[in-house]
């Protein structure tokens, strides 16, 4: 049984190329970026020429590209970083947000709560979606920071950033962005977005994990995070993680090439498995049915709990994830999902598939043939289930 | 980090030394980091015949004070006095932004030597 | 010309060991460690077995570790985890370290000092160590945090951990020490040491950049620095830098088997340079004669500048640094030379060389025949150089 990878969301296998750039790296160039001697000039000219290939696949400038340890620290660093910053500057401490953010933005929004700003969460609707008009409504003149993701990591809904940025900015609030799961996958233009802070991760893209960056528009200024050596003018203390940035790099030229095409293949793909499966019967799609990242499926197998769902797919040599309690060390099930409009029960009982290169049409196949037994299996077991012809409401018991 | 133009006068410097019984001699300390040059001049005719120069300071430092000799050497001294810090940058092909304060040493200390021989032939 | 590295102080050439461990991970072992699935388990196995090889070279438990993205983070997460934490259980909000920390140590102090805390930093002597006795003297009842550090990065002086932490211990305040220089050169073990909190790097043990770690003692509360996703027992959020964690548990392992004979060797190779180089006239030694690193050799050579010196030697092939402003960035030279009592100048003059791995005698025999003739060159060039019999002091012009 070859087993089949369709958790590209939580993690991405690292690119052949980039593990040949990074190997290279660590073998031929290893020196400290900030030294003086010839070891140090090698490797400040890697870092260099990662960090325009970072850049250009945003249509930023390189000096605008800060690498990080990961999308989690971009987050932390974009959202401590504006709303402190900005506070110290008198502008307010009142901080808009999403129901359905990553918990890097969404927890640090609530730390920032102990230190006495205001937080307003903004809904969505059943796909996931914010509108356009609830921001508007939840705009003060003290409103500092609005930080709301391009696209959502659980069920792949993609935000109207363009039209959210414009609004924020007009009222003189710093406009940030959760790209982690957008970049590299669909077209990212930083002006286009009009956005000041972007974040990214490499692990999302075939690059290494452990790498991320914040983008940071020309103007806006951040209260460091850490401190330390002059590192990334300033902004990011600590030795460069050179083979991983070189990784990042090398990732990001890769997806620049084959992005459109690939989004293409993975769209198929996910349109295939999203009408295969709703052909079982008590099954929804979450999230948006044509507005969502290429590569995302999620769906929810009433009277199925997803953690058993999961380790039944495990079995089967399938890989993939869900928005259970079960497998989130929380005992709440996705808060996506809930925000959404959906009941406990059927938040646990979502499945995400999140396709990527290695994917072929036959896994494809292999899912829509192994899914059914599995689903039937289990509601089998479900005290839940009474038989098809028995249920009635399946989305408001609880 | 340095431009070729900047290691070529950094290895090999030109007009090193000082001169003996100078017309005139500047010393100059850099504020900001704590760098030091002496250029000394022999002036005839209102041209400057021979200069040297010794410094105390980093890479950027040295290379500018040996491509400021060279320019100047040979010049009237009021072709020497309109030397600009950024024309000596200019003439190693740029320096890094953070070493742009270096620059300044050199043509400080030629301006202090022209302006001791300039004292001196007032005494005169 | 075969280049002589001896910065192994900035950073180490990856063991070939480890970029294999490193290779193997990307290629086999790319799952998410949080994921159910069997990519997702695999990860996790070799998270553990990392954690539990950086574990031992510090005789610490495994659950005690906790990977950060390097020696910078793990000391802003000690620092303003401990300074946060202590203060909001009311304990107080005064902080003592030294004058010779690494700028992660004291910038991360000087930035707790805007929050309202007051900061002692102690002297040091004229071979950078720290007394017991000023310790003592500075420590008071509202003191919430030590922070001290094993080995300097620049001199190599070793400080006398064990007697500094029992006694802030006894008065109630949590003990950090920034090891980064010590950790896999000379023994470390936290129990010995009997500290809370000791911060370590992957890059100066031949790992890799951006990983390290951060040893919190049993009932040690941190304030964390960032918020996200529920890794590292919830004190440090984002996806594991995998490969890069596998990286240091592998060189952690190296480090452990060969340390022993390594530093009776480099201390050898030390040794000879220093007594070799100090018998060019005007040399100072910078740090303690014998309680130093086995690696590490700084020496300040009068008349010259930093710089320049690193300039000429990478011309001969040899890679050093130097405590010169001209070289950090900044426009003051080297903090940990002027707190030692040094002249601007002659700190402006210091050398550091930083055995390792890679080194061997001939390179030893390489350097000092090489230095003369650089320092002869350049002081030649130098106008407080008014040749050897003209000088008289050369510690205090200024
Ligand atoms: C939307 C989103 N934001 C942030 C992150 C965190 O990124 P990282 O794992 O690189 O810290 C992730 C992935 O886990 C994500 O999907
Ligand atoms: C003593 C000391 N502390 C902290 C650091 C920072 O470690 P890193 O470069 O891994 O962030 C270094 C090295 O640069 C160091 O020498
Ligand atoms: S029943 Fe086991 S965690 Fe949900
Ligand atoms: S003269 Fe000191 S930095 Fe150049």
């Amino acid at each position: 049984m070859q087993p089949v990878y369709m958790d590209h969301g939580a993690t991405t296998p690292v690119h052949p190329e980039v593990v040949k750039a990074m190997v290279e790296t660590m073998e031929k160039s290893f020196g400290n970026p900030s030294s003086v001697h010839a070891f140090g000039r090698e490797a400040r000219k890697l870092l260099d020429e990662a960090r325009a290939s970072v850049a250009s696949l945003m249509g930023a400038s390189p000096e605008q590209i800060i690498f990080t340890s990961g999308g989690t620290e971009a987050d932390n660093m974009a959202i401590f970083g504006a709303a402190r910053g900005m506070r110290l500057k008198g502008k307010g401490n009142h901080i808009i947000t999403s129901a359905v953010e990553h918990h890097a933005v969404l927890d640090a929004c609530k730390a920032l709560e102990k230190e006495g700003f205001e937080v307003t969460i903004l809904p969505v609707d059943e796909d996931g979606q914010v509108h356009v008009e609830e921001l508007e409504k939840a705009l003060r003149d003290d409103t500092v920071l609005v930080t709301i993701m391009h696209a959502n990591n659980e069920v792949g809904t993609i935000q109207p950033i363009q039209e959210l940025a414009r609004l924020a900015k007009a009222r003189g609030a710093v406009f940030h962005t959760d790209a982690v799961q957008s970049f590299g996958k669909i077209p990212v233009d930083v002006n286009e977005l009009g956005v000041d802070l972007l974040s990214a991760s490499a692990h999302k893209i075939y690059g290494p994990k452990g790498v991320g960056c914040l983008y940071i528009a020309k103007g806006v200024k951040l209260t460091p995070l850490s401190y330390g050596g002059s590192q990334e003018r300033r902004r990011r203390p600590g030795t460069e993680n050179l083979p991983g940035i070189v990784g990042f790099g090398k990732a990001a030229l890769i997806s620049q090439a084959e992005m459109q095409a690939e989004a293409e293949r993975l769209t198929r793909y996910r349109d295939r498995l999203i009408d295969g499966l709703m052909e079982l019967p008590h099954v929804k799609l979450n999230g948006h049915r044509t507005n969502r990242l290429p590569q995302n499926v999620n769906l929810s197998f009433h009277f199925i709990e997803g953690e058993s769902l999961l380790l039944m797919l495990d079995m089967k040599g399938i890989a993939a994830s869900s928005g259970s309690a079960c497998t989130s060390g929380s005992l709440d099930p996705s808060h996506v999902l809930l925000a959404m409009g959906l009941s406990h029960e059927i938040a646990h009982g979502s499945l995400r598939l999140t396709l990527g290169r290695g994917n072929s049409e036959e896994d494809v196949d292999y899912i829509l043939n192994t899914i059914p037994e599995i689903v039937e299996r289990l509601r089998a077991l479900s005290p839940l289930y009474e038989g098809k012809e028995a249920v009635t409401s399946c989305t408001q018991r609880r | 980090m340095y431009t070729e133009k900047v290691m070529e006068h950094f290895a090999n410097p030109r007009n090193v030394g000082e001169i003996e019984e100078a017309s005139g001699v500047g010393e100059v300390g850099n504020a900001s980091c704590g760098d030091i040059m002496r250029i000394s001049i022999q002036v005839e005719d209102n041209i400057i015949k021979d200069i040297k120069f010794k410094t105390f300071g980093c890479g950027a430092a040295i290379a500018t004070s040996s491509v400021c000799t060279e320019l100047v050497k040979g010049k009237s001294i009021d072709e020497a006095l309109e030397l600009t810090n950024q024309a000596v940058a200019d003439a190693l092909g740029g320096l890094p932004p953070a070493k742009m304060h270096c620059s300044n040493l050199a043509a400080e200390a030629l301006h202090e030597a022209i302006a001791d021989y300039k004292a001196k032939q007032g005494k005169e």
